[in-house]
């Protein structure tokens, strides 16, 4: 079967510094796929580019077998990649059923539809679309918290309104950059149930993560990046005996 | 014919060219658009024609009357109206707001204490003519030349030879970092404050003398010209206000003498477009504000 | 007594607490690192230090003095150096530029010159680069530079925020060289360090933070297994 | 009718409040416009010269915006690829270019202006208009549009990665904005009944700006109040009316300080 998601000699330059070299990985459809390394690995830029926020300077990306380098940020979106963001990014002017309404946006129709929807009272799309908000909402384990505004919420809520916000989308690969920060293990525990519910829902999950017992407890595969470079890769319990990727977190054994 | 042209260009764009340094140094600091620097130049202006008119005293001393004043305007706007917002927080559009209201208040009480009439100033003033066979030129101008170019001169040696100019130049580029190299980057701010404005007053009475008008709406003109420039320039670069101020002071007289005279007015905002899309930040690009 | 006294800080960003408590102290003439995950803590603590975040609880003294109502360029000015994450080089000012404006605090104090022939002979490569702007230099000189402008402050105490980041093993090795030689002039350190192994070899004291908590502190976490757990998560979740 | 005076009256504040929401729907994207006396001025010329030759004010209303938001089209293209302070000083350069262009048009009156424009704004049309135009604002702020335009005023890079077409919804509320600037023009050149450039130059936007800024920019309401206020105020308050610029200017300097957001705050949607 081929992956959800190729990512191949993916080099990516900002001005003379390399934050990634000749990056190759798959990610199989169905799994949960972690991406760890040291502060500085080039994790995050991987992110940006397999988002379309960025682009590679050379190396391709291919979702679904087609070949998408280079795409807008919004035509990955509408292609069925969503992501968060590692520092929480939401919409302060918006309240929160709203800023999980605009992941439903794309399938709102366009333009067109916007300007006959002004003059009905109440628009089917957008009843619709706040339907799907408040469904998302309680997925996440916010149904009790859909009104207000974002910049309301604990930390750890607004993480969880990113991740419904980025699946009120539908997306087939969800990427989720840092979701465990500044949570405490209980939290922890419930965000990795919530991991697991959306893969039952035949989401890919491409996940960033520093907190090392979350990545050893739910990921299929894990990819370790190190000053730019893949350095291992395989399933959790070969990667912490690797030792290599120990050298990369602590340094060289004294 | 060419070579008066290029005179009096550079005449008119050192003027430029000290108002738009002052947007430079300001943007610098603050990020900030200060769209009542227009009206600090028109109060220098109105300081030089009153040393002149009231104590009868020559044009430096108009020149040392416009900085003086303009100088402490300066200081009191970035008290008044810039840092009470600073302390409540970064709304990135309330210092623009601010400095819209300061601008309109100036204008008003100029209109009220000296009429909206534009003045002149005294007729001893126009000067000789030398007549250099190629070029003809008056003292005034000549005056002009110089005042301008000692200012930016002045300007330079300050900002790159002494403690507090490269201070200021630090705080330009990362108000942060300058703190905690124990840099007081609120005294920064307003040192720059006066130094901007002073150079604003300088070139109002220098503006002043070369037209022989002073009037309290004198400013607008100016503004849209300065702010032109220091997009052309580059936002926050000294030297890219000088050089987008001396180009555009050297287009201006030429597109009067060789295209339409009547449009000379949007030629600044014509080269603006030009360069914006040739090098989109500008002449000399500098890096810093970009995000808002 | 000790040089910095941090004691029951907490500091929130909205609802969200970076730090929940923290109390650490660093002694005259002591290295001091401070690891973590990322998003733990640690530059909100440098922060705090530098007066840069407010504090919601706690106090911070240094050299016996509160710093609660000092301005971050007081702070400065008092001995404390702040080598931020990401260096904070002034890129368009000139290596020297760079250099004195470390000094700036100290105004016109004649030993200025000394000092800066100092890091001079210290970092040989700033010394042929003198007139360039900083944003030429490689990563490994910009670090240099930044050690060097902090030097030029004649710090009491240095706080660097991940000086090794980006750099390569070589001259990350050299930076690390460098901090230890600076303790044998008095300085103190806080260095708050990725690389757990360099961080614990050169400290004498070190404090591990997780979630904006001190977790474990003591002289010799370098063997401690719970400082390898702490990062690779050996232990399952459930 | 309110009589004479009171009718004229009306119909300014009522194009003062079009002015104002015409500002209003950009900035809730983030866009600032300093320009939007240039999209006045081509409202109002257009309409004075059609109506002048003898077309009716049906044709030449909807000419006047079209032509405005076209120039709107045209100015908001380049401003897609920038932002903040460039975009202002991008803005008030195209408000001089028409200003200048118009000072020099000979065919327009040049210098000397334009007369003899036939009065055709009524105070119902006139009403009818600012409805409308706050209707849709109201309702934008509803819709998808509107968030998507809310989104990007946040984080334009977190709403692209959302899926917001950034190029399209800039766009429209640029052009939106200008076209409802044209609608302005219009009615204030059959009011006016003289028109010349100067009087759409620079403090014609930079009133604008107060408008929403005193009003409350994320309110669609704000421009509203904010317009009617700024307008009324000097014809209740005689001591305003003769120091009209020194109070308006200091409320904007008391308001940047005290209340940055305005006078009406974002309202509160579930």
């Amino acid at each position: 079967m081929t992956p959800l998601l190729q990512v191949t000699h993916l080099t990516r330059r900002f001005g003379g510094y390399t934050a990634l070299a000749d990056v190759s990985c798959d990610v199989a459809a169905g799994t949960i796929h972690a991406l760890i390394g040291p502060n500085g690995a080039g994790k995050t830029t991987l992110f940006n580019i397999v988002s379309g926020v960025l682009r590679p300077t050379t190396g391709t990306l291919v979702y679904e077998g087609r070949d998408y380098t280079g795409t807008r940020a919004d035509q990955v979106f509408a292609m069925g990649v969503a992501r968060n963001f590692q520092q929480v990014r939401l919409f302060k002017g918006l309240s929160i059923v709203e800023n999980v309404m605009i992941g439903c946006h794309a399938r709102m129709g366009g333009l067109v539809r916007d300007l006959a929807n002004l003059a009905l009272p109440k628009p089917a799309t957008e009843i619709a679309a706040r339907r799907r908000a408040l469904e998302m909402l309680e997925l996440v384990g916010m149904g009790s918290r859909t009104t207000g505004l974002p910049q309301e919420l604990t930390l750890v809520d607004q993480r969880r309104l990113e991740i419904a916000r980025a699946l009120a989308s539908t997306p087939k690969l969800l990427l989720l950059d840092e979701p465990a920060a500044g949570m405490n293990p209980t939290e922890v525990r419930e965000l990795a149930e919530l991991v697991r519910r959306i893969v039952a829902l035949g989401i890919t999950v491409l996940l960033v993560e520093h907190h090392m017992r979350f990545v050893m407890a739910i990921a299929d595969t894990i990819t370790v990046l190190s000053a730019g470079r893949i350095i291992a890769q395989g399933p959790p319990d070969v990667i912490q005996k690797d030792q290599g990727v120990i050298t990369a977190y602590l340094g060289p054994a004294p | 014919m060419l070579l008066q042209q290029l005179t009096n260009g550079l005449m008119l764009g050192s003027t430029y060219a000290l108002v738009a340094i002052g947007y430079s140094l300001i943007f610098g600091v603050l990020r900030l658009l200060h769209l009542a620097h227009g009206e600090v130049f028109m109060v220098g202006a109105f300081a030089g024609l009153i040393v002149v008119l009231w104590f009868s005293l020559g044009p430096f001393a108009a020149v040392f009357g416009g900085l003086v004043v303009a100088g402490i305007l300066g200081i009191i706007l970035e008290l008044v109206a810039f840092r009470p917002i600073r302390r409540r927080g970064d709304n990135y559009l309330a210092p623009i707001v601010s400095s819209v209201g300061a601008g309109l208040v100036l204008q008003e009480v100029m209109t009220k204490l000296f009429g909206a009439e534009q003045q002149g100033f005294p007729r001893q003033f126009a000067g000789a003519v030398y007549d250099l066979g190629i070029i003809s030129i008056t003292s005034t101008q000549i005056f002009i030349i110089v005042v301008a170019f000692a200012s930016m001169i002045a300007l330079h040696l300050f900002v790159t030879r002494s403690r507090l100019g490269v201070a200021i130049r630090a705080t330009s580029e990362n108000l942060e970092i300058a703190s905690i190299l124990g840099i007081n980057v609120d005294f920064v701010i307003m040192l720059t404050f006066a130094i901007a404005s002073a150079l604003g007053g300088i070139a109002g009475v220098l503006v002043g003398l070369n037209f022989n008008a002073v009037s309290p709406f004198m400013g607008i003109d100016m503004a849209t010209k300065g702010m032109a420039i220091m997009l052309i320039g580059g936002l926050g670069s000294i030297y890219g206000a000088m050089a987008g101020g001396l180009l555009l002071g050297v287009g201006e007289v030429l597109s009067v003498a060789y295209l339409a005279s009547s449009y000379r007015d949007a030629f600044a905002f014509g080269l603006m477009i030009i360069v914006l899309l040739l090098r989109p930040r500008g002449l000399f690009a500098t890096g810093i504000g970009e995000a808002r | 007594m000790s040089l910095l006294a941090i004691d029951r800080v907490k500091v929130t960003y909205g609802n969200v607490v970076a730090l929940a408590g923290v109390s650490l102290a660093v002694g005259t003439g002591e290295i001091v690192a401070l690891i973590g995950a990322n998003g733990a803590g640690k530059s909100t603590l440098m922060k705090a230090v530098m007066g840069q975040v407010r504090l919601a609880e706690g106090s911070i003294s240094f050299d016996g003095v509160s710093l609660a109502s000092r301005r971050t360029h007081e702070r400065a000015s008092l001995g404390i150096a702040y080598v931020p994450e990401g260096r904070g080089t002034l890129r368009q000012l000139s290596v020297r530029e760079n250099l004195l404006m470390g000094a700036f605090a100290r105004r016109r104090d004649p030993a200025i010159a000394d000092d800066f022939a100092r890091v001079l002979e210290r970092f040989p490569p700033l010394a042929e680069r003198l007139a360039l702007p900083a944003g030429t230099l490689s990563g490994g000189q910009q670090q240099m530079l930044v050690m060097g402008r902090a030097l030029m402050t004649r710090p009491k105490l240095l706080l660097l925020d991940e000086p090794s980041l980006g750099l390569a093993p070589l001259i990350a090795a050299d930076i690390f060289q460098t901090i230890s030689s600076l303790t044998e002039t008095g300085v103190s350190v806080l260095l708050v360090e990725q690389n757990a192994h360099a961080a614990l070899k050169l400290a004498k004291r070190a404090y591990v933070i997780e979630m904006g908590k001190i977790a474990l502190q003591g002289p010799d976490l370098l063997h401690d297994p719970r400082v390898r757990e702490s990062y690779l998560g050996e232990v399952a979740l459930d | 009718m309110l009589g004479g005076y009171w009718d004229s009256v009306a119909i300014f504040v009522g194009i003062n409040v079009l002015m104002g929401v015409s500002l209003y729907i950009p900035m809730a994207a983030g866009l600032i416009s300093l320009g939007q006396g240039g999209f006045m001025a081509i409202g109002a010329y257009t309409s004075a010269v059609l109506t002048k030759e003898g077309f009716s004010l049906a044709l030449a209303l909807p000419a006047g915006a079209g032509l405005a938001a076209l120039a709107g089209l045209i100015v908001g293209a380049p401003a897609l690829r920038v932002r903040g302070i460039y975009l202002m000083i991008l803005t008030l350069g195209f408000g001089e270019i028409v200003r200048v262009f118009f000072l020099n048009f000979e065919p327009t009156g040049g210098a000397t202006g334009l007369g003899g424009i036939p009065p055709l704004s009524q105070l119902h049309w006139v009403v009818l208009a600012c409805a409308v135009v706050i209707f849709i604002a109201w309702r934008l702020r509803g819709a998808r549009l509107g968030r998507a335009m809310i989104a990007i005023h946040e984080d334009d890079v977190a709403a692209e990665a959302m899926g917001i077409r950034l190029v399209t919804v800039k766009l429209f509320a640029f052009a939106v904005g200008a076209g409802i600037a044209g609608v302005a023009g219009v009615f204030y050149a059959h009011q006016a009944l003289y028109i010349d450039a100067n009087q759409f130059d620079f403090s014609r936007s930079a009133l604008t700006f107060l408008y929403v800024v005193l009003g409350g920019p994320a309110n669609p309401l704000g421009p509203v109040v904010g317009a009617v206020l700024v307008t009324l105020l000097p014809e209740f308050l005689r001591v305003v009316a003769d120091w009209r610029m020194t109070f308006f200017g200091a409320l904007l300097v008391a308001f940047a300080i005290w209340r940055p957001d305005g006078l009406l705050p974002a309202p509160r949607f579930k």
